[in-house]
């Protein structure tokens, strides 16, 4: 066996710290953001039966952080019994969004068609976002799964934006801007995010313009959610584990300072 | 346990392998995620790019115009040969071309002319006293631009001002640094819930 | 002539996308798009096959010279088999193109990005050194987001985050200001250098 | 999209300059034509003086000490470029030079990259260069290549190339994205000296902690001019220095002006 070098110890210890702060299944007690309430009024208010527009706008990579954001939105929806249209803006997040949409429905008991409909994906995003605007039927003529638009109880009344309540995006990019620049600037439905939470910056001037509704982040934004919805979730159990992880990285490096300031003292005193 | 979550669990751990060190298990698992996705955007590219956006509206709508960026597309094939090789110099110049006109003003809007503008903030509060922390935003950006000026050397009070403006500049990578810790824990954290709560069934 | 050309192709295509930028005229708008989005798209495209057959033959250079055999393999089936899947059953929701892409190069992608987290531990470990005045900053500032970042920092003192806050918004986006300023000037003497074309490394330069 | 831009056709004869972006045009009027100046006019040419950029003196030893160890380079340029962008330019001219270098002293180039447009550019690029040195049949086409458009998966195809074939230096040069630290710390690891530099300003913290030399923003540009040795290019960084004078005393001008006329807002381009 090769000989272990100190960085194999660091990665042993971030890996020891996350196996077991996730094992502990601790619940951290944590504070809902004033954000985070905002996005769940927001669902929470809608009439029952509102129909909402969910695009799953990442990369596959993102799926870690992503998935438990997206779950609690999606549980939240079915919960109120609002009826949701799946819809995907880069190619990598499509099969992944249809998972979840249909994992949901199935805890829910949801029915495909009546409840739910998974429109799929289409390039060119800003030309599908306005092109929804004028017409969804006409930018998707089938589902997913090649079925017919027509065929499906849910979108007999879903000509546009205007028969949407609202648009879900759910990115870890900067997708959503232009959602925000074409959906709301020029048709005026409301656009909310669920975001990575390196994005979070980045909307924040939305947010404060009110071009952007309401914007939940990152997986302490997962963890508020499930909270407020009272589930248990992935995102809770993180919490600690995510916490856990900033104070590991804090004592690597006071740990790598004093390494440093040792080996100095040493070669001064020699 | 269904077999995609048994394959995934397994690839997911022999990519952690790496962390000990590079090994032959770490090795096949990195040359089938290469392969795969080269595969995978191939056929995204077909479907998405060479029909959707291409063949499609070319022949089933005759939007002819399209055919300048297929013959532009055909001449990059002109690098399958040695002595056909210069013919690809023809779609990189629109591409290459394109891009600078585009940059110039769409940089200079977005990165320099914006930021200019959103500097500017008045130095007095209403009081009458100054505001420390615009005062800070003015020399943090005046330093910095020092700092990134090319044409005198670092020295005497020119120096300094530079000088101060790496301390800025370091401000920024610490802050950003720690910043994007977060999200890389959150991502491992996930891959460590669906090891443990999906592929192993070691939490619920 | 072979380089006079691109040469004259380059400057026109650039002539033309800058003036586009200033009209908001419908023709205008459109023919921006169409150069941007779609010539760009296509010629990507077929690249992409340059690019793939150049990669087969990389892989199958290796595996005839005899090293580390079972690797290229691997690799150049993963480049055949996704087509061949697509070919076969299609793209959508249940095809077994979908299920490969779910259920081995998601989980691995996911699985390297997640490596981030190992590399940010060690980074933290070796890279933050109070060597300098500069260092020292760097370090802590780090320190102080991080803290205001997890609940301890509000724990220790309730004045962390207002720091943090501060040092983001004041001090940290001056320098960052100052940086996309030097970008967008750098970014625009080097186009304009293509465009006129004293920069004509891409052609292979010519001196 | 057709329905959009039948709608957009429609609309009456909308005028085709767009007047709130004349400051736009105006300032970037005024930088062509500095640019020009400087770079054509034989008085602004003369010899100015020019600072020390540490990463540039690096490049050299960097190559030299792959030539002593008898070790390659490797050179990428990133996965969030492609040919379009600026910096993907800067550092194909960094490469050129680079590329020279290693032909004359034998030392294997190799450069693995995400985007097939810019492994056919680079090709070019080093073939010419290695031409330029007289060692023609010291270049190897397959050294430039493609590896996977996948973000991960380059991160992984190039992270297994460092770990295995051990480069002595590493440059990492062009727009890069999460990938940044894994490959720099892969390099690390490996005990490469590694030059990095970007223009994505969150990947530059990972840098500068990870890498021996960074040059930040605006330095890779400027860096690709110094190398070429070119004097007319040399003078366009002049400009960039003479912009950001203008810069300087435009805000400067500006915070004093607002800070006495609260009312006005000359300085907002748009």
């Amino acid at each position: 066996m090769k000989k272990l070098e100190s960085r194999h110890y660091v990665f042993l210890g971030l890996f020891v710290v996350i196996l077991l702060t996730m094992l502990l299944n601790v619940r951290l007690e944590i504070r809902v953001s004033p954000e985070t309430q905002k996005m769940y009024n927001y669902i929470d208010s809608l009439p029952e039966g509102s129909v909402l527009m969910v695009s799953f706008d990442h990369e596959a990579s993102a799926v870690p952080e992503i998935k438990p954001l997206a779950l609690s939105i999606l549980r939240h929806a079915f919960k109120k019994g609002h009826k949701l249209i799946g819809v995907s803006l880069l190619a990598e997040g499509t099969g992944i969004g249809y998972r979840l949409m249909q994992e949901t429905a199935g805890e829910y008991n949801k029915v495909y068609g009546r409840d739910l409909v998974y429109l799929g994906f289409k390039p060119q995003y800003i030309a599908a976002i306005l092109s929804m605007g004028e017409s969804i039927p006409e930018t998707f003529p089938e589902d997913y799964l090649g079925r017919p638009y027509t065929q499906f109880p849910l979108l007999d009344s879903v000509k546009n934006y205007d028969n949407v309540a609202g648009v879900i995006s759910i990115a870890d990019g900067s997708l959503t801007t232009h959602w925000i620049e074409y959906a709301h600037a020029r048709y005026h439905v409301p656009v909310t995010a669920a975001v990575a939470a390196v994005m979070m910056t980045t909307y924040d001037p939305y947010i404060s313009s009110g071009q952007l509704h309401a914007m939940v982040g990152g997986l302490r934004g997962a963890a508020e959610y499930e909270k407020l919805l009272k589930i248990g979730g992935s995102g809770r159990r993180g919490m600690l584990a995510q916490t856990s992880a900033h104070l590991y990285v804090i004592a690597m490096i006071i740990a790598g300072n004093i390494v440093y300031f040792l080996r100095r003292n040493k070669r001064v005193k020699s | 346990m269904d077999a995609g979550t048994v394959i995934a669990g397994i690839l997911t751990l022999a990519i952690l392998t790496f962390l000990y060190r590079d090994n032959p298990v770490y090795k096949l698992a990195e040359s089938l995620l290469i392969g795969v996705s080269i595969g995978y955007f191939l056929v995204i590219n077909w479907s998405n790019t060479i029909m959707d956006l291409m063949f499609v509206p070319l022949f089933t709508q005759g939007k002819l115009m399209l055919i300048i960026p297929l013959i532009l597309g055909l001449l990059m094939f002109g690098r399958f040969n040695r002595k056909t090789t210069v013919l690809s110099r023809i779609p990189i110049a629109v591409l290459i071309g394109s891009g600078a006109g585009v940059a110039i003003p769409a940089m200079l809007d977005a990165r320099t002319l914006q930021q200019m503008s959103a500097t500017v903030t008045p130095i007095l509060a209403p009081d009458g006293l100054p505001n420390i922390s615009e005062l800070v935003v003015m020399a943090g950006v005046i330093t910095t631009l020092i700092y990134f000026y090319f044409s005198r050397e670092h020295r005497g009070w020119w120096g300094k001002s530079a000088t101060m403006g790496t301390y800025f500049l370091m401000i920024f990578f610490g802050t950003t640094f720690a910043y994007t810790v977060m999200s890389r824990m959150s991502t491992f954290i996930g891959r460590m819930e669906f090891l443990l709560s999906d592929f192993l069934k070691l939490t619920q | 002539m072979t380089r006079k050309i691109p040469q004259i192709i380059c400057a026109l295509f650039g002539m033309t996308l800058f003036l586009l930028y200033f009209s908001q005229h419908p023709t205008a708008r459109n023919l921006n798009l169409t150069i941007l989005n779609d010539y760009f798209q296509i010629i990507f495209a077929f690249t992409l096959l340059v690019g793939v057959v150049s990669f087969v033959k990389v892989n199958l250079k290796a595996f005839e010279r005899g090293e580390d055999r079972s690797y290229h393999l691997v690799s150049v089936i993963g480049v055949f088999i996704m087509p061949l899947l697509a070919i076969i059953w299609g793209i959508k929701g249940d095809s077994p193109f979908m299920w490969v892409f779910e259920n081995i190069q998601v989980p691995m992608q996911a699985t390297v990005f997640a490596l981030l987290a190992f590399f940010v531990a060690s980074a933290s470990f070796r890279g933050f050194r109070a060597r300098s005045v500069q260092a020292t900053i760097l370090l802590a500032a780090a320190l102080i987001m991080l803290l205001s970042r997890s609940t301890i920092g509000d724990m220790i003192a309730d004045q962390i985050p207002q720091i943090a806050d501060w040092i983001r918004n004041y001090p940290s986006m001056a320098a960052r200001r100052a940086i996309l300023i030097g970008i967008g000037l750098g970014s625009l003497t080097t186009s304009l250098r293509v465009m006129v074309g004293i920069e004509r490394t891409w052609l292979g330069g010519d001196k | 999209m057709l329905l959009y831009l039948t709608k957009l056709a429609l609309v009456p004869a909308v005028a085709w300059f767009d007047v709130s972006k004349l400051p736009v045009l105006i300032s970037a009027v005024i930088a062509v034509v500095i640019v020009l100046y400087t770079t054509y006019s034989r008085k602004s040419r003369e010899r100015f003086k020019i600072r020390e950029i540490a990463g540039l003196k690096a490049i050299e030893e960097a190559i030299g000490r792959a030539t002593e160890m008898a070790l390659p380079v490797l050179y990428t340029p990133g996965w969030g470029g492609d040919i379009q962008r600026p910096t993907t330019i800067a550092s194909l001219n960094i490469l050129s030079h680079i590329a020279e270098k290693t032909a004359q002293y034998n030392c294997h180039l190799l450069f693995p990259t995400h985007d097939p447009v810019i492994m056919s550019v680079a090709q070019e690029v080093v073939r010419e260069s290695y031409a330029r040195a007289g060692f023609i049949d010291r270049f190897k086409e397959d050294d430039i290549r493609y590896v996977t458009s996948s973000q991960f998966g380059y991160a992984a195809a190039v992270e297994g190339l460092i770990t295995r074939l051990k480069p002595a230096s590493i440059f990492l040069l062009g727009t890069f994205e999460a990938e940044s630290l894994i490959l720099a710390e892969t390099g690390n690891i490996a005990g490469a000296i590694q030059i990095a530099g970007t223009d994505s300003t969150i990947q530059l913290s990972f840098f500068i902690v990870a890498c021996d030399y960074t040059l930040i923003g605006e330095e890779l540009f400027a860096a690709s001019g110094y190398l070429s040795g070119d004097r007319s290019i040399m003078a366009s960084i002049r400009a960039q220095d003479i912009l950001k004078i203008i810069i300087i005393i435009f805000m400067v001008t500006a915070v004093l002006w607002a800070s006495f006329a609260p009312s006005a807002d000359w300085w907002v381009f748009r």
